[in-house]
């Protein structure tokens, strides 16, 4: 069970089926966080997204992310999965569910998860628009880490 | 022998998603130059390293039995 | 439409009902707070909970709370949905579900819904246990206000 | 005619969810008064008060046609 609470799929997540696995009788707040893939993203117009992954790292990075959230809010549980393969507009890359006895630390925890999912998890997007493609990360605006390359210090936790 | 696993730009750069090389001790650094020797890959010094599904430092040790992943910048969530 | 973002319902509610409400092509980012009953409360154990609302007033202060997240994330569409009446352990009596181009402000819109509603939406639980009752606010220990009554400027927003 | 809406315990209190009374003009403040000296409403001193479904301080003037409800400490959410 508890190795389910991170997974890495290629067909479409039902939402629900990601918040099930966090539900129980003492936690009061759930929280979740739904990635999209969004149309527009600074005037350029996608078409689709191409998501790939170093797949058993990438259920390792996002296991170890559960370590941290329970490092620091031990009354939390948290579930991941992402998607990968080709996604279309509005279609669900990442969900991340957080229950917890109370609402402070399931918001805490769930913003915390993403942000590590964009710093360590080996999961990469290709935007395809009408005129062209390419990977992000590299060459793009969004490169997620604040000098080019993370430290290592960003990618132990 | 040491496998290599690339991914996104890497991998379509070489054509391919893994390079065998049949090498007994390396470290992450001369892997990277000596892959940079036979393959378009100038961006190697900009991603980081996974050495079985371990971050990892230039001056990590690597043997035969190794996995190497290059990883690129992040762009999942 | 608009007046459907804001709901307070006798039925069971799907939070998949509530995300659609907030769903566009533009949006890369959902958050979802999803409050169920807890079954244990400082140590005391919860058989049902139930709530009673002034209904039409309570729709017009979500819907007030709707236009404070809009001034204050104007990307943002916020959707909510409140459940009255009679509630068993880990039924959902609230979901909020926010939509954004950034997942930064969907954080922080849906945690200031949440704590907004349990200052100015005129809805009140009463906790039965298995050897009584009673309305929670004012005589137990989580009356959301700090100095024991609201003020005029904590309703007014 | 006033109409006043409790809910909670303060419905409970009184046996019922609404009264009616024969009023033209008074203010919160002196509707709380009146009511306690027919119902055992000590708590009204410490619940808000919506008039016509908006929050009105203790001065807010009420007059026929008005609805008053009292709002104990919310506890939803």
């Amino acid at each position: 069970m508890a190795s389910e609470l991170f997974e890495i799929v290629e067909e479409s997540i039902e939402v629900g089926d990601v918040i099930k696995k966090v539900e129980r009788r003492e936690a009061g707040a759930i929280t979740t966080f739904i990635g999209t893939v969004r149309e527009w993203t600074q005037g350029k117009q996608t078409v689709y997204l191409e998501y790939q992954a170093y797949i058993p790292m990438a259920v390792k990075m996002l296991s170890q992310i559960g370590d941290e959230v329970k490092a620091q809010w031990p009354d939390t549980i948290i579930a991941i999965t992402h998607r990968i393969g080709r996604l279309d507009i509005s279609e669900i890359a990442v969900v991340i569910a957080v229950s917890s006895p109370h609402r402070k630390a399931a918001y805490q925890a769930n913003e915390y998860a993403i942000e590590r999912i964009k710093q360590i998890v080996p999961i990469w997007k290709k935007e395809h628009w009408t005129d062209g493609e390419t990977w992000i990360g590299d060459q793009l605006e969004n490169v997620p880490y604040k000098a080019g390359k993370p430290t290592i210090k960003e990618i132990e936790g | 022998m040491i496998t290599v696993l690339l991914f996104a730009h890497l991998q379509e750069s070489v054509g391919k998603d893994r390079i065998q090389l049949p090498i007994e001790r390396t470290t992450v650094k001369e892997l990277k130059t000596e892959l940079q020797q036979t393959y378009p890959l100038p961006e190697l010094d900009r991603v980081m390293t996974a050495v079985n599904e371990e971050f990892a430092k230039n001056d990590r040790l690597i043997k035969a039995g190794d996995v190497v992943a290059f990883i690129p910048p992040i762009s999942g969530g």
